[in-house]
């Protein structure tokens, strides 16, 4: 019975993991480790490294950047109607993503809902790299606002009422107290979504469309590269995948360090101040 | 010199907290039972909770006031707080946490013996250290009002001796008004001028520690602070005594009045013992089997069914008494006191 | 049932003329990836003669055919905002024009008409997606999102009520030729032949008609 | 400054909401209300509808059931590596979908990794059904994976402890405490990775095709509606995202309390046991 | 009659806990400061926690032997375990909780007094009826050995007297080989029929309360047991006499024998207070203002600046003594007891 259950446990954890790894392992046996690199020779793939690199670390500074003070708010307030708002946030998971990439047109679109005003102060977003970091905050927003609400809401209470009671304003609670104690969770939510973003393909090229060295983010260089040449399309692959893993672990682990040690030092209290 | 009057009602799960109370440049302990609403309290004066209606005044300003519409932050009230379980940040050092709300750390750290500790984190500090930091943080910004939740809670008895008798001087110096919430009794009487017993939001009794003792205003409160309370019916005795019915056969006077349900309060200190029943008419004795005996300090406390007496270790040693073995327990009338059933 | 797999552009067409097997509709150039992979198709209906080539080479189909043949249009909003008449009206400066990626058929074919036109340059300019897939253009026209997008003649229809097309001169279309071939893996090679010479039948010429492709000369 | 700190609060979260919602109200407003139940009326659609709602319903089945215990074990167990681990099963967050797809052809295609071995056995995956369960499982477990784990570490280890001096052996300890006290993060982690799994699109139309009626979900169905019909294509698209509201509705809201009720009931102790 | 034999060695963070002791069916304190090892002594007895070397005995079975490799499973060692915070399973009731481990409730249920609690889930309970939840639990696989983790700490000194006393009773009853752990002396002494103090993960002395009391082997326990610990330098005084000196001026005497550095252990209760200095040679003599006064029971705690006496509330009257007013500690030489420092 005892050794029963366990061996249910170890068996359950190998088919887990053999199924989820061998894909990936596949990948790399079929490509010939010359080619791997090989694959970065070519100009397509270095433009599309380019601009994914830039178009994510541009999306997901924004997804941080307002994403946290609104996860803040929505961890801390008590509101009617709460519960729906949170799971709106979640809704665009849902969205397979051709439909995500549809939706983005209809409101930011130059037909679109929005498409009027923006037009007016002389803005188009479609088939622009803006239009690119838009699709990829879209789908990797949520999953950095589900990590976040979740960090901020396991700060201890007891110590924003004792940064309170030392006259400590809203803001300080939150630069001070709830920011770097949330550090952790906000980190591996950080990872989570840009990994995420990084993997983005369906929204961009319907919203942003495909262009070498604008819109063609690695994914869509992946895609047009199978119509071509599958032997590279597989070489790049391979090579995303690799980056996403560094990107995985450098983030899981050592990533929230960073994060909590930026904090710790940006808003260190000095005993002048 | 600034003093605290507090006048409120919050509404909490189970009951309301009615709280009244003022105090001047002294140390007002709550103690009561778990859940009574001793921490609410302390939250409502704080700001941290909001009152259902009522005032808080420090001094001459109104931190407060229901009709007026006054409700200050917590922030803009100057109060000095100090957690159930501390609270120190636990990403700041012990001077950061010190200086949070402005103002320096080193005289304080000093005063409280603690500044060889200054850039260690909470994590690696002993519970008496922590509630020291706890208190430095809490007095850095010289506020008005001390606001303390358990602060010996958290430390074995051993630490807590200490600590207990630096902060009853800590107190004593700051002359602030200052609210301990603690439930324990000895650790009010120890550090409190005055000591109130709020049970289920309602505040029993508010007196010197003495004078708690010396009249309980209900069994609870004498049960708190550490005497015998028994349950029974009192009917009218003889010339100015009252009978008072434990049960079928035993039978107890008392020199209070009181009649039908009540309760008799004696303290274990003011219950003799004896192999055989002196026959002295103003005594009352309760024959039992000794259930337990412990030594504590230099006496000892005798469980016997029906009350626990606390007579010298000497005595005790005198009359050989082993558990099991059958003992009359003797007190006067006049320290049976007599207080209606709960 | 037969499996057929098919380019995208026949989703309306091949169940009309034969609603008996399983389609599977995606672009040619995935289908040829899938049947290299070992996928069960039966027969492979593509919108090039490129993959059927390919994969015949391979050894993986038998001799593929011309069934139908194809134009290309230039697809435009119906509000037509860049008010575009005539192809020629692409070469104006700030236009939005959306076409296919060179990987892919339709795009090959449009930077061919493009050349025969001499129009490259101008129009090149105005490019702001190079999709790897025709619905990806239609859906930007069909949108209004693009000003204007080269597509298949039957790629039109599904967007009638929301584009007009423009033809191109006929003496610059490029041979635009669709081929099928039967899959050697096939375990039911008879049907599969079977459903090929449906679609080649008179009945099958009428509907490809029918739904705006031309016609291979007999053979 | 205060009010300042709460404007800025305020303003994050209105962009964020807004952000994520406009483009999901966008769409309904481009569909006619008619079109929107007229779709259900449509052969594919309803084929699609019963093709996503049978795989999935497998697909999470299977990453319940195996996930779970694995989740259990890597949860539970403190081994070398384990960090390398967890870190390897949300790599497949970061794969585009198309080289998700590829990466399952390679493994279980036909001329895969495991292809002989499966044809061995007379199995073919890629194209069927079970293809498709495949996909889905693989895009969604990562998911499940990552909640369920932080579930069982959330579970208290003294009444883990308790359990065991109370001769509870660790199957029981399992199934009659670390799984009810888990049940709600089991409950959330399932919606997200259900969530996901449905709009499931780039490896499912590589790795099984899209055959009307067997393998086309609704993603697929909505993107060869492109093909034929724009407007439906649009109108199943709302659909799609009314279906994904109301499931994550249901789950997060209820969900977790079924789901920690079934425990309970199921594996609640009677005095006879 | 089965009997619990540990001899083990387990690693811990900071240091290693070596613990040797042998238990009949009788209850044995571990008390100790926080983070002593308490908690983690009671996890090797059950078998939650690997000692490095050592065994593990109860009655003729042996649960651990790292020579001969034996190591049995938590579950298939027969321990009862109160935990510290109890524990119980929260989402069973508290019958669910008790017949966890099989057996049947209402017996124990009924004996502790729950039996109308047995479908209220733990979270509605208060934390007395919790421990007893959990004492039914650990009770009703009828285990060979029960574990207790500073069962009373969760509890308010309230409700703590009552279920000391009942803890005590129940104890007695099951005359198994219970091991309680608690950082409370008293707890100690009113439940244990032999006390062990632990500090960094070594016995300092194990033996009945009294004998703690009367000889405390070390300084430590001496505090731990409610003594006064002066250090100082004892040098050769006269006639059998050591001298000992507090600082310059301040000296006491001891029948005791030491010399250079050394502790003075001197019971609050062996101290009484004058106005005046009785000359007595035998007697000790300290003058110093007073600190603070603290009524416990019918006794006053009086603290001076070098140590605290505990007298009765009558001569405290008599004295009328104040806060700031110069009194003499007096104390006999003989009750001053002289031990080498920590
Ligand atoms: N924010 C709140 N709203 C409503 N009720 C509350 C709130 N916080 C606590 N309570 C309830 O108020 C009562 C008193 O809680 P409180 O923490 O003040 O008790 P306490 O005297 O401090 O108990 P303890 O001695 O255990 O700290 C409890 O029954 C609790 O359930
Ligand atoms: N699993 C462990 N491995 C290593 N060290 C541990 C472990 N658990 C606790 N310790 C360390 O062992 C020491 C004793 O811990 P333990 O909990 O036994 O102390 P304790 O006497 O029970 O304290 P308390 O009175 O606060 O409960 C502590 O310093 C702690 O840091
Ligand atoms: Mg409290
Ligand atoms: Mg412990």
């Amino acid at each position: 019975m005892r050794a029963l259950f366990a061996a249910l446990l170890a068996v359950a954890t190998a088919v887990a993991l053999a199924f989820l790894l061998l894909p990936i392992a596949a990948i790399f046996l079929r490509v010939p480790p010359g080619d791997l690199f090989g694959a970065l020779g070519h100009g397509v793939t270095r433009d599309a490294l380019l601009v994914s690199i830039k178009t994510s670390a541009v999306a997901h500074a924004a997804v941080l950047l307002i994403g946290t003070p609104a996860a803040y708010l929505l961890a801390r307030r008590r509101f009617r109607g709460r519960g729906v708002v949170l799971t709106l946030i979640e809704l665009p998971l849902v969205l397979p993503p051709a439909v995500a990439g549809i939706a983005l047109l209809a409101a930011f679109g130059r037909v679109g809902l929005l498409g009027g005003e923006l037009d007016a102060l002389g803005i188009q977003i479609p088939f622009t790299q803006a239009a690119v970091v838009l699709a990829v905050a879209f789908v990797e927003s949520p999953f950095y606002f589900r990590g976040a609400i979740a960090a901020f809401e396991a700060v201890d209470g007891t110590l924003v009422d004792a940064a309170r009671t030392l006259g400590a304003s809203p803001a300080r609670v939150f630069l001070r107290v709830a920011l770097p104690l949330a550090a952790g969770g906000l980190g591996a939510a950080s990872a989570l979504a840009l990994a995420r973003g990084l993997g983005e393909f369906g929204a961009t090229i319907i919203f942003a469309g495909s262009l070498q060295g604008v819109t063609q983010t690695l994914p869509l260089a992946i895609y047009s590269q199978f119509e071509q040449d599958f032997d590279t399309a597989l070489a790049i692959s391979a090579l995303f995948i690799i980056v996403g893993a560094l990107l995985l672990v450098t983030l899981k682990l050592y990533g929230w360090l960073r994060f909590a040690s930026i904090f710790r030092s940006r808003f260190a209290p000095s005993t002048s101040s | 010199m600034a003093s605290l009057r507090v006048d409120l009602s919050l509404p909490l799960r189970a009951f309301d907290l009615e709280l009244a109370l003022e105090a001047g440049p002294e140390t007002v302990a709550l103690v009561g039972p778990s859940g009574a609403g001793k921490t609410s309290a302390l939250r409502a004066i704080a700001g941290l909770a909001r009152p259902a209606r009522g005032t808080v005044e420090c001094g001459g300003d109104v931190w407060f006031d229901s009709e007026r519409r006054i409700d200050r932050r917590p922030e803009e009230r100057s109060v000095g707080f100090v957690f159930q379980e501390y609270a120190l940040f636990p990403h700041l050092s012990v001077e950061q946490n010190v200086t949070f709300g402005g103002g320096r750390a080193d005289g304080l750290l000093r005063r409280l013996r603690i500044e060889h500790l200054a850039r260690a984190k909470p994590s690696e500090l002993s519970g008496g250290e922590r509630q020291r930091v706890a208190l430095a943080r809490a007095l850095a910004r010289e506020p008005r009002v001390l606001l303390l939740d358990e602060p010996m809670a958290a430390l074995d008895p051993h630490t807590r001796g200490k600590v207990r008798a630096e902060l009853h001087d800590l107190l004593r110096e700051l002359a602030l008004p200052a609210i301990l919430v603690t439930h324990d009794f000895e650790d009010a009487a120890a550090l409190a001028d005055r000591v109130g017993v709020l049970v289920d939001g309602r505040l029993r009794q508010l007196g010197a520690p003495a004078e708690l003792l010396g009249s309980p205003a209900d069994p609870f409160v004498a049960e708190f602070a550490g005497a015998n309370v028994l349950d029974g019916i009192a009917e009218s005795g003889p010339v100015g005594l009252t009978r008072f019915h434990l049960d079928a056969e035993h039978v107890v006077y008392s020199t209070d009045e009181a009649r039908g349900r009540a309760a008799l309060v004696v303290y274990p200190w003011d219950v003799s013992l004896a192999r055989l029943a002196a026959d002295d008419s103003a005594l009352n004795h309760l024959r039992g089997e000794i259930v337990s005996l412990v030594q504590v300090g230099n006496r000892v406390r005798v469980r016997l069914p029906f009350l626990t007496a606390e007579i010298t270790a000497a005595s005790a040693q005198r009359l050989a008494l082993r558990p099991g073995e059958t003992v009359v327990a003797s007190f006067k009338a006049t320290q049976a006191r007599l207080l209606p059933a709960d | 049932p037969i499996t057929v797999f098919a380019a995208a552009s026949l989703t309306q067409v091949l169940p009309r003329i034969d609603k008996g097997p399983r389609y599977s509709f995606a672009g040619s150039d995935q289908l040829a990836i899938q049947i290299q992979q070992g996928a069960p198709a039966d027969v492979f209906a593509a919108a090039s003669p490129k993959q059927p080539e390919l994969l015949f080479r391979n050894g993986l189909v038998r001799k593929p055919v011309v069934f139908a043949t194809n134009k290309l249009i230039v697809l435009v909003p119906r509000a037509n905002p860049a008010n575009i008449r005539t192809v020629y009206d692409l070469r104006r400066e700030g236009l939005k024009i959306v076409i296919g990626d060179g990987s892919v058929p339709i795009g090959t074919y449009t930077r061919q008409i493009l050349d025969a036109l001499g129009i490259t340059a101008e129009v090149t300019r105005n490019v702001v997606s190079q999709e790897t897939d025709v619905k990806g253009i239609v859906t930007k026209v069909a949108l209004g999102e693009a000003d204007a997008g080269f597509v298949y003649l039957t790629d039109a229809k599904p967007v009638a009520s929301r584009t007009r097309s423009i033809a191109l001169p006929a003496w610059a279309q490029p041979a635009i030729r669709y081929e099928i071939a039967v899959v050697k893996a096939s375990p039911r090679p008879e049907a599969a032949k079977a459903f090929v010479k449906k679609l080649l039948s008179k009945r099958g010429r009428l509907l490809l008609k029918q739904a705006g492709f031309g016609l291979p000369e007999q053979a």
